[in-house]
């Protein structure tokens, strides 16, 4: 169960430690229902963390993200660790950093929270509406524990839990340099309804489905700043020469967008979910990132973010993958 | 589909095997639709994934990737990669809701002048009944 | 001219009326709402909240033609001007945001695109009654009922809705309505300030803006602009939604021959925007990219067009996804300054 | 890359091949009113003199720095091209072809829809062309020496041959003697000659060889660098014995504490040895090594009250303080010869190797016939008191080949040769023994094998065509369980001896090497060669070859044969003494890198290595390409997700305009 | 719409001389155009200091200083470096091409009011692009104009852009020029180090004199500090900012320093109206 106070303390001596820049965590958000990630430099701060249910970030996605200045000559760079909270989900993100070498094994501490499923942020607005002050939110059996400004309610665990986490099989932290207390038992079965239900549509269904909701993205790229895996200094995909994409908003360069972002996820996606819950357009993009995600492991048996020795598996191929379809 | 659509096709065609194949075809003489259009790489495993859709968006109405039999690579491994991005890419365009028709890959060895024809005629009919692809097609309509 | 009233049974011909130019309402594209052409009048609705999108993308769109030509070519083909449209059930925010950006936009230099569309185009307002949880319109300027940049604004009031035209333009639209609309009774009116005001009773969150231009002057070296951008994605969602947000890349593009030069929406959020091709940056880290954001709404704008560059829609604060909160930050503002 | 692209297209008629169905009139046209096309022309041959000399003429008058020729097949053509263009002092990769023959004139037939698509491919290649870089070839110089890492016949051929070239050899072999398997050998088929005979004289000739440096005992620990540069580290291990002081007599060996008490690998564990040792009469250095693993000063500090080793060497040559050795050289070239293991007869536990004492193997054996063996060539079995001699032999062929239960799919190609040899032999010993060779099928492909087979077959030797399903002990007999198929009869066949003609498998520690040069395995886990046909003797790696059984089970004579192949291809580099290395090989930007390594994983010839370099104060890993070892596949490129890795003349940037013509750009 | 006001719309020019400044990967390339429609030819002005967005149809547009004085002729010269994709298009540009122009743009150095002044340029690499025309502007009006002195500096003598030019210039009396390179070459008969410390070597006495800066941002910082040690007042020193532009002409956004833009209140800028934007020295 969630212990506040270990996680207090491990935080307060996390940062103590010199060789520590900061540990990354969450805290309450402004209001409501949300949360922002907190970076923590003083013990002091240790009390506005929390972990609960409104803990969805993955905030892996900062290990990639800090911009390296350059720096002054005669300076040495900074390469204290960087401590982060993680859960089972956004361990898979660091174990695929690392794999990757998008990061270095020395330069993280990584906080292991076993989560037992986290809100959807949607969902627990659309049914507690219009509520200002911030919300705690606490884990019951297999209930959410909503204390809202009138009272506490309590609403079954299913109904309000994240798509991402309806199926996960991976709640315990993958990778860990502290695991903060006991882990949960899986409870996913890697099935994945909505890919299903959309496989089962004919082609011509499919497009219109796509269509619709590729036309509506703004191409603000929020989805792929905010995945942990798409961290390149420079992206293909805003890169001028060779120009692969267009910046013009319409349903041709909207299309390519998304399927080379996919397509550069493949065997890299750790169905954390970011990238869907920051789409301000609501793209179920995780129903496309899925779709890859359930070929590779069912059709090549491999699953990202797991084992930090791996093989990356886009530069990794067997002798006997699969080649029904070669002419 | 009117009986007038002929399909554009762009064929990435390996240096050792499969362009080799395509020129052996030549040399007997086989004919073959002229539908395909050849861009000659040293090795399949050199065909960018995104290659394929950049063809869909730049108008092509099918995509022929072609290499040498598993084994055979002029480069060992080339062709493994190959397999393993494309059989993928294929997953992906499929489930997006384009024509599987669209995306072929075939090992042609150096040696298989007529089996490059069988293809060539084997994706030409396939786009054919796919017809013009219009999808994400980068044109005007969309400006 | 005096208040109309448009009784709900005649509202389809009203609608009927304004499909005579191109009618846009805002409508569900995908999984969010944005303004769109009517295809069928029947889809007219406009009890939805307010767009996801805001009605800029209709006057500076996303994407925009500024001329096409040919490749090695000296041509250059300007599209052709743009068509009458009308905009129904903007939010009074969001027109206020028009206001805005037009200024901008007649800038010593008038951008003939922006500004043409802004002159075809007749805009019709909703009054709102539900504020979101995030609207502090009232902080800076505005209300559930401001008219700011308004052709006509419409109030719900139950069986009908009261028309108040503001401009030429609304003014002419109720002339064209005739028998549609019938004069507002004093009690419409009454019924519509009661609304108004009670509508704007139920915003909560705001913020005192006295001093706040000097204010983030002083603090431009200040931690703070570190502590709040720490978290930022810089993914740019907070700018591409904000109704005031107007900043632009020009790129060309090419089909085969033709080409065209075309403007599409940029984010100050985004790296690459100041980013030299030297490799130097002048804005280097979300820090200095936060703080430019927030200055440019609550002090640049300010000394250059003497107004806030911020309507309180609360639509940053809404879409960021990791809570960075624009009411935050300024009463950060606020209390770091004294 | 400052000057305007000033494109000439030259469109060949190829007599009527291509003109009878494509228009070139109508092509050449078309092509001269392309974007940056300066002059368009059409000739009947352009790869006539005339011809170049057409296109080297519009280089020097129109100022052309690119040319498009649109012709046959660049497979055909590219080079003569290319050098028309070096005439001129332009880059000759500032060429692109367009195959208007073998993938248009020839291939259709209706003449506008060929012209149609001659445009298309012609537009395609100026597309491309405007954007073409200037490549350079580059030479490295190689270093004349070659390393040979096994000392068994194939490395000892090799080696020989290299040196006899006037060419350093350093000679590496693991063992305390070169000399490998056929050393063990007694006989060899089908000659039956003698294998030391043959084989000593050899041995001798590489230890004493002016040009060949022979590092026994020895094994390579690093390998840096590219054909006809690598750095190689070889580790010499310590024998305690100091080779220069030690005349090779022997009394150490008689001396020692552990004599006689420690199985002797060459004998197969026939025979057994001292802790300090000549692996065999004939060994070559014949030099003593203390083996670390048993000595009892090595292993525990104390011998009794000393190494009596020690006190009887008259020449003071034992050193128990001795240190392993680094060996620094560098050479141009790589032979792998390291050879096999037999299979391990115990994984065929139905044949009771490990529970019987009579069940042996046919290296075992080899050992037993031998007149340097354990019993002076007699055929013994047991000993003191058990000692017995067999009368019923049994051979039981294909252990641990063809067989997918045992993962090996393979024939390993002597074994049935090797058996009727034996089996001849145990015949020559042991007249009135009765031999029976339990087999599969018999392969006797080589020259004079039938011969053999035919003539064991007449002295007696009875084939019985079944694979043996169990073997077990009843009273002093083993017996067979089989079944003739032939015949299909079961059998319950009584023996005293049982030979197992045990397969050739990849020696167990082959990822060693495998490691060190980045060489690959084929699907029977031994050394893949470059081509299974065209290059048979050479590996993925450039400058790395194969001898012997490292590469797949073979006999002596091929294995020889092979060793000559493989000094052959190490001497054209030596001998030439610079190697070209390609222009169209792969870079990376190192700007956008992000040193995923997922290049240097996908490259199949190890070409790419991560560095470190300095980003402005930072220090960031990248990619980075040794353009001797890139062999230009591009595979790298495909797989790099930020597109940092291009490949020369065919970059992303050279390639998507290609696609836009293709696709449809009217 | 008419497209004569609509501020998008470039011009079509001819280019009717190149030759390259430096070569090399950053090359440097000197276009001289002329506008196609004659009434424009004749109704362009501009002043030095300003520049135009000049482009390639189909790659896009960059924006570049104007390199020569009005007073040259009916002509514009641009000095571009080549840096991405419009510049690598601009630099494959040969006679007879046609490309775009729009513009001018920004504000201008305040020539007219520095009459009867001396005038010292501190320039380094391609920053000498916008100062060029200020000293042939004041050599074309060179009575109204005290010492003209030119303080120009590159890492090495092939990046020295207009180096002809200079030759030509040590021919005349009337300028002083002060040439420098970072790194010790063989033969290099004039200064070795950089910008900054040829300025204390010069030591320019601030008397009635404007000093003018353009360069590399490090170099234009120590060039500041080096003159305010040399008791230059804030009016006294100009310089030219650059920033990430597109429109040109304030609503693209991007080169804003505070609420300055670029395009507009600069690129020309007296120390003293940047001291006050803390953003200026970020
Ligand atoms: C029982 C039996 C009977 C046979 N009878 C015949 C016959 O009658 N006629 C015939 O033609 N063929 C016969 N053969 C086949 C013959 O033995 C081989 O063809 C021959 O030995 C192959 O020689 P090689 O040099 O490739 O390998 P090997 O003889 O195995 O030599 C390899 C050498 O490399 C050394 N080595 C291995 N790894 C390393 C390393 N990492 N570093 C340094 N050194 C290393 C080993 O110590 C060894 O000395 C028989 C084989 C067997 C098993
Ligand atoms: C006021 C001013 C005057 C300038 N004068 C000159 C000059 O005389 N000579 C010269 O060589 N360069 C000059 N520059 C810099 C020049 O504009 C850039 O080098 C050029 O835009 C790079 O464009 P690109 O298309 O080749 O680069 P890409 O990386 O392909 O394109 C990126 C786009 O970003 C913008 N951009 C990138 N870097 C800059 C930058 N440093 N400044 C402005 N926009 C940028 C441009 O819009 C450009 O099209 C000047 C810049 C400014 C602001
Ligand atoms: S976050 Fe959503 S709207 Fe933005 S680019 Fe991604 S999919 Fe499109
Ligand atoms: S989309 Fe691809 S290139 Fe772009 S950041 Fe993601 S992984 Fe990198
Ligand atoms: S929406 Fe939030 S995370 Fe995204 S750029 Fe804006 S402030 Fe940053
Ligand atoms: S800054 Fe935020 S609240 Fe203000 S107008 Fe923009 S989006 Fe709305
Ligand atoms: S794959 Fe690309 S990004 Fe990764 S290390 Fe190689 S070159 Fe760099
Ligand atoms: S092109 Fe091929 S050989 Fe060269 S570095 Fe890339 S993967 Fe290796």
């Amino acid at each position: 169960m969630v212990d506040l106070e270990k996680l207090k303390n491990v935080a307060k001596d996390t940062v103590s430690r010199e060789d520590v820049k900061y540990l990354i965590g969450w805290r309450q958000g402004t209001y409501g229902f949300r949360v922002s990630p907190l970076f923590m430099t003083e013990p002091e701060d240790a009390d506005k963390l929390i972990f609960s249910p409104l803990c969805v970030n993955n905030l892996a996605t900062y290990l990639t993200l800090a911009e390296k200045l350059p720096v002054p000559r005669g300076a040495e760079p900074d390469t204290r660790k960087v401590a982060l909270m993680v859960k089972g989900c956004d361990s898979r993100a660091v174990v695929q950093q690392l794999i990757e070498k998008g990061i270095e094994r020395e330069s993280v501490l990584v906080i292991g929270c076993p989560c037992q499923g986290v809100l959807d942020l949607e969902k627990v607005e659309e049914k507690f509406p219009g509520i200002h002050s911030p919300v705690d939110v606490q884990w019951g059996d297999d209930k959410f524990i909503i204390n809202l400004p009138d009272g506490p309610q309590e609403v079954p665990r299913e109904e309000l839990l994240a798509k991402k986490c309806l199926n996960c099989r991976y709640p315990n932290p993958v990778m860990s340099d502290v695991m903060l207390w006991e882990e949960v038992e899986a409870w996913g079965n890697g099935e994945y309804a909505d890919v299903k239900e959309l496989e089962e549509k004919d082609s011509q269904a499919r497009w219109s489905f796509w269509q619709d909701k590729f036309e509506s993205c703004i191409r603000c790229y929020a989805c792929r700043n905010a995945c942990p895996m798409c961290y390149c200094e420079d992206c293909v995909l805003d890169r001028l020469n060779p120009q692969w994409i267009y910046r013009s908003n319409n349903i041709s360069e909207n299309t390519v967008f998304h399927l080379a972002r996919a397509f550069h996820l493949v065997g890299r996606c750790i169905e954390c979910g970011e990238c869907e819950r920051v789409c301000p357009m609501g793209l179920p993009l995780m129903t496309l990132n899925r779709k890859l995600v359930k070929e590779v492991r069912d059709k090549y048996d491999f699953e990202p973010g797991l084992d930090p020795e791996s093989k990356p598996f886009q530069s990794s191929y067997r002798p006997d993958d699969q080649e029904d379809f070669i002419l | 589909m009117s009986e007038q659509y002929d399909p554009n096709i762009v064929a990435f065609l390996c240096n050792w095997c499969s362009y080799a194949g395509a020129d052996l075809a030549g040399t007997s003489r086989t004919h073959y639709p002229a539908n395909i259009n050849i861009i000659r790489v040293m090795c399949s495993g050199r065909v960018n994934p995104l290659f394929i859709i950049n063809a869909l968006q730049q108008g092509a109405d099918g995509v022929l990737v072609s290499g040498c039999h598993p084994g055979d690579c002029h480069y060992m491994e080339g062709n493994f990669y190959a397999r393993r991005r494309f059989g993928l890419m294929k997953e992906l365009l499929e489930y997006v809701g384009v024509d599987p028709k669209r995306f072929n890959m075939s090992w042609v060895s150096a040696s298989e002048g007529s089996k490059w024809k069988d293809v060539v005629e084997d994706v030409v009919e396939k786009a054919k009944e796919a017809g013009p692809f219009e999808q994400f097609r980068r044109n005007k309509i969309n400006w | 001219m005096d208040s109309k009233k448009l009784t709900k049974d005649k509202f389809g011909g009203f609608i009927d009326l304004l499909s005579k130019q191109k009618l846009y309402v805002p409508q569900m594209a995908g999984e969010t709402l944005r303004f769109a052409p009517v295809d069928s009048k029947d889809e007219v609705n406009l009890v939805f909240s307010n767009t996801a999108v805001p009605p800029k993308s209709v006057l500076f769109p996303q994407t925009e033609t500024l001329y096409e030509y040919e490749a090695g070519g000296t041509e250059m083909i300007i599209p052709e001007g743009p068509e009458e449209k009308v905009l129904l059930g903007v939010r009074p925010c969001d027109a206020r945001a028009l206001t805005i950006v037009d200024k901008l936009f007649s800038w010593d230099i008038d951008d003939p695109y922006y500004l043409k569309k802004r002159e075809a185009t007749t805009i019709i307002g909703l009054a709102c009654q539900e504020p979101g949880i995030n609207c502090f319109c009232t902080s800076v300027g505005g209300g559930p009922a401001s008219t700011e940049g308004l052709d006509l604004l419409l109030t719900d009031l139950g069986e009908g809705y009261l028309l108040q035209p503001l401009t030429e333009k609304g003014e002419k639209l109720c002339q064209d309505a005739g028998e549609l609309l019938v004069d507002a009774a004093g009690e419409d009116n009454q019924a519509a300030d009661k609304v108004h005001q009670e509508a704007a009773e139920k915003i909560v969150r705001n913020i005192n803006v006295d001093g706040i231009p000097q204010k983030l002057e002083d603090l431009w070296e200040s931690p703070l602009w570190k502590k709040v951008s720490d978290a930022c994605l810089g993914c740019g969602a907070c700018t591409f939604l904000c109704p005031t947000c107007h900043c632009f890349d020009i790129q060309d593009e090419m089909e085969g021959f033709e080409g065209r030069r075309c403007r599409v929406w940029d984010s100050c959020m985004f790296k690459e925007y100041t980013l030299h091709t030297s490799g130097h940056n002048p804005r280097p880290t979300r820090r200095e990219r936060t703080r430019n954001r927030v200055n440019h709404k609550y002090s640049y704008f300010v000394k250059n067009f003497g107004t806030i560059a911020c309507v309180g829609c609360g639509r940053c604060i809404n879409n960021c996804p990791v809570n960075i909160d624009i009411l935050d930050i300024l009463s950060q503002v606020v209390k770091e300054a004294l | 890359m400052n000057n305007k692209p000033k494109i000439g297209v030259y469109v060949c008629h190829c007599g009527i091949n291509i003109a009878k169905t494509v228009d070139v009139e109508a092509v050449s046209e078309f092509a001269s009113r392309l974007p940056n096309v300066k002059v368009a022309r059409n000739y009947s041959y352009m790869c006539s003199d005339p011809g170049q000399l057409l296109i080297r003429e519009d280089i020097k008058n129109e100022g052309l720095n690119r040319v498009v020729v649109a012709s046959c097949s660049p497979r055909m053509h590219e080079m003569t091209f290319r050098k028309t263009l070096a005439e001129t002092g332009l880059n000759p990769y500032y060429l692109e072809m367009a195959n208007i023959r073998e993938h248009c004139s020839w291939v259709h037939e209706d003449r506008e829809e060929a012209t149609e698509k001659a445009k298309k491919l012609v537009f395609s290649a100026v597309a491309k062309a405007r954007l073409l870089e200037p490549l350079y070839e580059n030479e490295v110089e190689v270093e004349p020496a070659t390393l040979v890492i096994g000392g068994g016949i194939a490395g000892i051929q090799a080696a020989l041959d290299i040196a006899d070239a006037g060419f350093k050899v350093y000679l590496v072999e693991k063992t305390p003697s070169v000399g490998g398997r056929m050393s063990q050998l007694d006989k060899t088929f089908p000659t039956l000659d003698c294998s030391a005979c043959i084989l000593t004289p050899k041995m001798v000739d590489v230890a004493s060889h002016p040009n060949i440096e022979l590092l026994a005992y020895s094994e390579v620990e690093e390998i840096s660098g590219y054909v006809g540069n690598f750095e190689v580290k070889v580790r010499k291990k310590a024998r305690y014995v100091d080779v220069n002081k030690c005349t090779g007599c022997g009394v150490c060996s008689e001396e020692c504490r552990l004599a006689g008490r420690i199985p002797s690998e060459f004998n197969a564990g026939m025979g057994n040895r001292a802790a300090i040792y000549l692996p065999f009469p004939q060994a070559v250095p014949a030099k003593y090594t203390i083996d670390p693993e048993r000595c009892l000063m090595l292993t525990r500090g104390k011998c009794g009250k000393g190494p009596k080793c020690e006190a009887a060497c008259a020449a003071g040559a034992i050193d128990f303080n001795q240190k392993d050795e680094i060996v620094e050289c560098k050479v141009g070239a790589i032979i792998v010869a390291t050879g096999f293991d037999v299979f391990d007869a115990a994984k065929k536990p139905e044949y009771g190797y490990n529970d019987y004492d009579n069940v042996i193997t046919a290296l075992e054996l080899e050992r037993l016939v031998s007149a340097s063996g354990p019993t002076g060539g007699n055929i013994v079995l047991g000993k003191g008191e058990d000692a017995f001699v067999p009368q019923e032999v049994a051979f039981i062929s294909c252990v641990g080949s063809r067989d997918k239960s045992v993962g090996n799919e393979y024939c390993s190609r002597v074994c049935c040769m090797y058996t009727a040899k034996l089996a001849h032999l145990v015949k020559e010993k042991l007249p009135e023994a009765n031999v029976r060779v339990y087999y599969m099928d018999v392969r006797a492909f080589g020259k004079g094998f039938e011969e053999f087979y035919d003539r064991v077959r007449r002295e007696g030797v009875r084939y019985i065509r079944g694979n043996p399903s169990e073997i077990f002990k009843r009273g002093d007999k083993l017996v067979i369980k089989a079944e003739d198929t032939l015949r299909s009869t079961p059998i319950e066949d009584e023996v005293d001896l049982v030979v197992l003609a045990v397969g050739l498998e990849p020696r167990r520690d082959a990822r060693q090497i495998i490691d060190l040069l980045r060489l690959s395995q084929s699907a029977d886990r031994f050394y893949l060669e470059a081509h299974p046909k065209l290059a048979p003797v050479n590996t993925a790696t450039d400058g790395v070859f194969l001898a012997g059984c490292s590469q797949g089970p073979k006999d002596i004579p091929d294995t020889v044969a092979q060793a000559k192949g493989a000094a052959s291809s190490a001497l054209v580099l030596l001998s030439s003494g610079k190697v070209k290395i390609g222009a169209q090989i792969s870079f990376v930007n190192e700007a956008t890198c992000r040193g995923c390594g997922y290049c240097v994983e996908i490259c199949p010839y190890g070409a790419i290595e991560l560095v470190t370099v300095n980003r402005m104060g930072n220090m960031v890993q990248v990619a980075r390409v040794n353009e001797a070892l890139c062999k230009g596949c591009g595979a790298c490129s495909a797989g790099c997700l930020s597109g940092s890795i291009q490949q020369k003349s065919f970059m992303d940037r050279q390639i998507l305009p290609q696609i836009a013509v293709l696709g449809g750009v009217k | 719409m008419n497209d004569n006001l609509n501020p998008y719309k470039p011009e079509i020019v001819t280019v009717e001389d190149t030759w390259f400044e430096t070569q090399g990967d950053r090359a440097i390339k000197t276009l001289k155009v002329v506008f196609d429609d004659e009434e424009k030819r004749e109704s362009w002005e501009h002043r030095p200091g300003q520049c135009a967005m000049i482009g390639v149809l189909g790659v896009g547009e960059s924006m570049i200083s104007i390199s020569c004085s009005p007073t040259e002729g009916k002509f514009l010269r641009f000095s571009v470096m080549r840096a991405g994709k419009v510049t690598q298009a601009l630099h494959e540009l040969e006679p007879g091409d046609k490309m775009t122009v729009r513009g001018p743009y920004g504000n201008s150095f305040p020539v007219d009011d520095w009459k009867g002044k001396k005038i010292l340029t501190i320039g380094g690499g391609i920053g000498q692009a916008p100062l060029r025309p200020i000293i042939e502007y004041v050599k074309a009006n060179r009575g109204d104009y005290e010492d003209l002195t030119m303080i120009y500096g590159s890492r090495t003598s092939a990046d020295l852009c207009f180096k002809k030019e200079f030759e030509a210039m040590r021919e005349r009396d009337d300028v002083n020029i002060h040439l420098s390179i970072d790194i010790e070459e063989e033969g290099w008969p004039h200064y070795v180090g950089f910008v900054p410390s040829l300025l204390m070597e010069v030591n320019p006495s601030p008397e009635n004199t404007i000093a003018v800066t353009c360069g590399p941002p490090v170099m234009i910082n120590f060039v500041l500090q080096n003159l305010k040690k040399l008791n230059f007042a804030d009016e006294q020193i100009y310089t030219t900012l650059e920033n990430r532009m597109k429109c040109g002409f304030g609503k693209c956004g991007r080169c804003n320093v505070g609420n300055l833009y670029v395009c507009k209140d600069g690129p020309v800028f007296s120390y003293a109206t940047l001291k006050a934007v803390p953003e200026a020295f970020a």
